[in-house]
């Protein structure tokens, strides 16, 4: 792997945004906003452009220190990482915009708001870091980065209920990054490595690997709060400001599945099992079922978009089965593959920019009303069209409606369930976009009702609701390039060994 | 029985406990520390394992993982200790409210 | 023979981590937990990692256990003041407790118990992967220093440490967050001890020397920035016990430079190695020795001046 | 000498943990605190007589972290819990 | 552990004799530290086991130096553990009059009961 093409921009990724949050430190209120939104456009144009290097040159590689694996860390951009901090970079510039006019209307007096910028930069300093990172423990560096940060950021509302839900947070963030880091050690213990790659060829099956991919799984599914491990995520997303919540939801789950992803399909090949698919599959399909149900039954209109977080991260789960091919079923023959793969990466996308769209709606709401109660949206349409349309169209892409980003990510995951053969999937898909349909439709007919009395809002910028609205835009728009997506997700030649594994034949269980 | 074979076992132990008590625990501050005893078990597993794998010194790796492992830790410790004190500075609560 | 002492040992840390779990008493939870630091101290040495141990002694007890008799003081006292009504949203339902705990208690309880013996069965049966002992040890006289725990640590994983420093100054910012950012308190300048002062004044050129020592000594044993980060951090620390409020009278822009300067240095010299052509951190070969040591020194200096803030910002 | 050196450590060890019966005993904070003591002193002992067993001499560097580290926690100890008297107990 | 018999037995003279002195300063060592242990242990009040643990602990662990000093055989080595030891020295007789000054102050703290 070390023969790939050497670029600095991974590491340019990660050290500049650390440089202008560090730099932006050192100014009081106004400054440090104009420094922090510098450096946020900064990092966010240097992941765009990193990203169209990649679809050029291929994987890019940076081995820091000149020292090669296995004892020095490579920082690897290969599609799937080009991809995810392609979003980033697009969704992080936009919800800083959003920042921007959303703190400097506030006139808050405290400078606690000061402190956003920093973090937010370190944050997407550590997202970067986790997305490039070829290293196991170099992730679990990266990961409490992102943790640390974001449960910074989401206390900074200073509300009591903030505070209660960062606690939860961090206890149930540390709680899982120490059961990720206790399979790390299992697997350092019996490879030697901490390369991702050299694991993958050196791992063999048997108990320890089999009890840390479990522990793995467990610590990765704390974190990014599947079924059984959610409990945190809603108080928390909700409890924050409204430019946190966007990133938390839209950007900071997706860490822990994105090392998740990383290890089953590079690592764990091995000692995964057709059972193993099956069971992270059904939490995936609980989650999409129960997070939309819970989403249907609040009156509160963070609470409610925080539920449907959990219901969307469902999906991205339910595409595991797919990957891992049954004992017994040539590879050959498993053209379900792409279909599924890219699926999720559609899921991962049209989430990403749906979610952000609709926490940043709620945001202009609280903004407008001091509150966010569901009851309040009634007439939306006549006193802040575009949040309405924001939200109408952010809520048809989670929907799943044509012509979605949501829609692709759906239909393609429903194809590589049915090619697979796997159809009892199918119900938990469509119930899920049943129900998010609930509680859209729900939304939206609230906001064609009239009002029932006179409405005393608070002006919002118009730049806010530009914002939101050019993020749900964006969930419709990257249908439109899906045939070059497609070719560069599946582009074998820019792909990591697992990944292009699977596309070749999919993960094998031990049989 | 070897030395890192009695320090693997017991490795996983504690964090066995530390998950037990992050769980179990209702005050604030217990689960702080049941967090930190987790975290020391899993180094443990680590520096077993270097004391297993040693040539002429013992691998330097763990070591050096342990030691940024520790650091990282007892940071988020002492955020997680900022937050619980600034909850009970607010409310007087020592615990979750849905877990007196 | 020497098995002896380790069983005695894991004995001793399995004990006091169930004890410090199930304790009734906060104060026993805390110092017994203190006691389960010296232990684990004592099992690092047992495995060779006298870094570690060092590190350990250091951060989690002796900076740790400072926070933590802190916040117990403040768990113990009831407040003064009236505290707030909890803001609680109208949907935010408190679950009613169940009343047949035996039934889960006991599953959970079993849950435990397998848990325990799988992940004790995988343990046992690790494979020896044989480590990266011998790699390290090739590619030692190439870092630049002799010990192999710094090289690893400044050289062949510096991106790693690079992370930590800044996880260190995320960890401050974190709890400036968490508590809104006010002014630094005033210590009391009454209500010490003159003989206190004399002991604070006694240890801390002591604390700053052998701090320094490990500093330097970590070029060729164990020791090295965080080590010696710890024990020139608990001089800030020392100096606002004495009732000197240090932190307080460096100027803000001096005390913002000394907490960026370590990631900062560290970073700047990352780049400009990459200017001149090479990866980040990748150090030419003559000039590595000294390039570690000046970058262990500032990034000492930061994080002493880090876990300070953090001390008194938490104390407040 | 080797062997002599195991039954010092392990006897050391067994020190502390009747020591623990005060830690847990109590009643006083102060009580408790005796306890961390007899383990730092006990603990400078072991670490002592390991550095002979293992021969490694830098174990003397630990000991002096325990030391320092230990009169800081006093110093914390007693410098914290005295202040804000206004506080009812 | 390691079975060294036959080379202890080709030791010279004086070897010997420091081994055996090295030995009754670690045992006399061990004895102090139970002593201090035990009254730790029965004593009744704070200070009586301030008194007794303080004062045997700082014996015990001066006489297991001395041992180990004369067992590393060194002279810059027993100069560093003779520093260690008053290092020690000062800081556990600082810490027992801070611990019996603070306890002697009205205002003590009972112990926090969870809850």
């Amino acid at each position: 792997m070390t023969d790939l093409p050497t670029s600095s921009y991974p590491a340019l990724l990660v050290g500049l945004p650390v440089l202008m949050a560090t730099i932006s430190l050192f100014f009081k209120s106004r400054g440090n906003a104009v420094a922090g939104l510098i450096g946020c456009l900064l990092t966010g144009g240097l992941g765009i452009v990193s990203f169209a290097e990649v679809t050029q040159r291929g994987t890019l590689i940076h081995i820091l220190g000149g020292w090669k694996p296995p004892l020095g860390i490579l920082l690897r951009m290969d599609s799937l990482a080009a991809l995810f901090i392609g979003i980033t970079a697009v969704v992080g510039i936009l919800i800083s915009l959003y920042a921007w006019w959303y703190f400097s209307s506030r006139k808050v007096s405290d400078g606690k708001f000061t402190l956003f910028w920093s973090l937010w930069l370190f944050l997407w300093a550590g997202l970067n870091g986790l997305f490039l990172s070829n290293d196991l423990f170099n992730l679990y560096v990266t990961i409490e980065v992102i943790t640390i940060t974001a449960v910074a950021l989401a206390v900074l509302s200073g509300r009591t209920v903030a505070l209660f839900a960062g606690l939860r947070y961090l206890l149930a963030a540390i709680t899982g990054s120490m059961a990720y880091l206790l399979g790390v050690a299992l697997l350092y213990g019996s490879t030697g490595t901490l390369d991702l790659g050299l694991m993958g060829q050196a791992l063999e099956p048997g108990a320890t690997a089999t009890f840390s991919l479990i522990i793995i799984t467990l610590g990765l599914m704390i974190k990014k709060a599947a079924f059984p491990f959610h409990f945190w995520l809603p108080p928390a997303h909700s409890s924050a400001l409204a430019p946190v919540s966007a990133i938390l939801s839209a950007l900071v789950v997706k860490g822990a599945f994105y090392i998740m992803l990383r290890l089953w399909t590079e690592v764990f090949g091995v000692s995964l099992s057709y059972a193993a698919g099956q069971l992270i599959g059904f939490t995936g399909a609980v989650a999409v079922i129960w997070g939309a149900w819970q989403a249907l039954l609040q009156t509160n209109l963070k609470m409610l978009v925080a539920y449907s977080s959990i219901s969307q991260m469902g999906y991205l789960l339910m595409a595991f089965p797919l990957l891992i091919l049954a004992p017994g079923v040539a590879s050959g023959s498993a053209d379900w593959l792409a279909p599924a793969w890219t699926g999720m990466a559609y899921q991962v996308m049209a989430h990403a920019f749906a979610k952000s769209s609709l926490f940043l709606s709620a945001g202009i709401i609280v903004f407008a009303l001091g509150h966010d109660r569901i009851e309040s949206l009634r007439d939306l349409v006549a006193w802040k069209p575009m949040t309405a349309m924001a939200i109408g169209i952010a809520g048809v892409s989670l929907i799943g409606l044509p012509p979605s980003g949501g829609f692709m990510a759906k239909w393609m995951l429903l194809k590589g369930i049915f090619l697979s053969g796997q159809w009892w999937w199918a119900p938990a898909v469509l119930l899920g976009s049943l129900l998010t349909a609930g509680y859209v439709f729900m939304l939206l007919r609230l906001a064609f009702a009239p009002a029932r009395e006179k409405i005393a809002f608070r002006p919002v910028p118009h730049i806010l609701q530009v914002c939101a609205l050019l993020l749900a835009l964006g969930s419709f728009l990257i249908v439109l390039p899906s045939e070059n997506l497609i070719q560069f997700l599946g582009g074998t030649e820019s792909f990591g060994t697992g990944i292009e594994s699977i596309m070749e034949g999919g993960v094998h269980g031990n049989e | 029985m070897e030395t890192h074979q009695i320090y693997s076992l017991t490795s996983v132990v504690l964090f066995a406990i530390g998950i037990g008590g992050v769980i179990m625990a209702k005050h604030f501050l217990k689960k702080i520390i049941a967090t930190i005893i987790m975290g020391g078990g899993v180094f443990l597993c680590f520096v077993s394992f270097a004391q297993r794998d040693a040539l002429t010194f013992a691998d330097p790796v763990p070591h050096a993982l342990v030691i940024t492992g520790i650091v990282v830790a007892v940071t988020s410790a002492a955020f997680a200790l900022s937050l619980a004190r600034r909850i009970h500075q607010l409310t007087g609560e020592k615990t979750f409210p849905d877990e007196k | 023979m020497s098995v002896v002492i380790d069983i005695l040992m894991a004995i001793l840390l399995i004990y006091l981590a169930l004890r410090c779990m199930l304790a009734p008493e906060l104060s026993k939870t805390i110092f017994t937990f203190f006691a389960f630091g010296l232990t684990l101290a004592l099992a690092w040495i047992r495995l060779e990692a006298v870094d570690v141990a060092i590190a350990e002694a250091a951060i989690a007890s002796g900076f740790m256990g400072v926070l933590l008799l802190d916040s117990l003081r403040d768990f113990s006292y009831a407040l003064s003041k009236n505290p707030k009504n909890l803001e609680l949203p109208e949907n935010f339902t408190i679950k009613e407790s169940n009343k047949s705990l035996l039934l889960p208690r006991l599953a959970l309880g079993i849950g435990f118990v397998i848990f325990l013996l799988i992940s004790m069965e995988a343990t046992w049966k690790t494979p020896e992967g044989g480590g990266l002992t011998a790699v390290s040890e090739e590619l030692l006289p190439q870092s630049g220093v002799e010990h192999p725990v710094t090289a690893v640590l400044l050289n062949f994983r510096a991106y790693d440490t690079w992370l930590e420093i800044g996880v260190i100054l995320m960890g401050l910012l974190a709890i400036f967050a968490a508590g809104g950012v006010k002014n630094y308190r005033k210590p009391s300048m009454t209500a010490v001890d003159p003989l206190l002062r004399q002991v604070i004044l006694f240890f801390i050129p002591v604390l700053f020397l052998f701090g320094a020592f490990l500093l330097y000594f970590g070029k060729t044993g164990p020791g090295g920035a965080f080590q010696a980060a710890v024990l020139w951090g608990s001089i800030g620390i020392l100096f606002h016990l004495g009732g000197w409020p240090i932190f307080a009278m460096i100027p803000r822009k001096l005390r913002q430079f000394l907490l960026t300067m370590g990631l900062g240095s560290f970073l700047i010299l990352g780049f400009l190695l990459m200017a001149a052509g090479g990866a980040m951190f990748e150090y030419p070969p003559a000039y590595a020795g000294i390039l570690i040591l000046i970058a262990e020194t500032l990034a000492a200096i930061s994080i002493a001046v880090a876990l300070t803030a953090i001390y008194v910002y938490l104390t407040k | 000498m080797d062997d002599f050196f195991i039954i010092v450590i392990v006897f050391l060890l067994l020190n502390i943990a009747l020591g623990l019966v005060r830690l847990l005993r109590g009643p006083t904070v102060a009580d408790r605190l005796l306890s961390t003591q007899l383990f730092g002193t006990a603990g400078m002992a072991i670490l002592m007589v390991l550095a002979g067993y293992m021969e490694d001499l830098t174990l003397l560097n630990v000991v002096i972290t325990f030391n320092v580290l230990s009169i800081l926690l006093v110093i914390c100890l007693v410098q914290v819990w005295k202040k804000k008297k206004g506080d009812t107990p | 552990m390691s079975g060294s018999g036959l080379e202890k037995k080709e030791r010279r003279y004086p070897m010997m004799i420091i081994e055996a002195i090295t030995v009754i300063l670690l045992v006399v060592g061990c004895f102090f530290f139970l002593a201090g242990t035990l009254g730790l242990l029965r004593f009744p009040d704070l200070f009586t086991r301030l008194h007794a643990l303080t004062n045997a602990d700082n014996l015990g662990l001066g006489f297991i130096a001395a041992g180990m000093a004369l067992h590393f055989g060194s002279p810059w080595t027993a100069i560093k553990i003779f520093l260690i030891w008053l290092l020690t020295l000062l800081s556990s007789a600082t810490s027992s009059y801070l611990i019996a000054r603070f306890r002697r102050e009205e205002n003590n703290p009972k112990n926090g009961k969870e809850g």
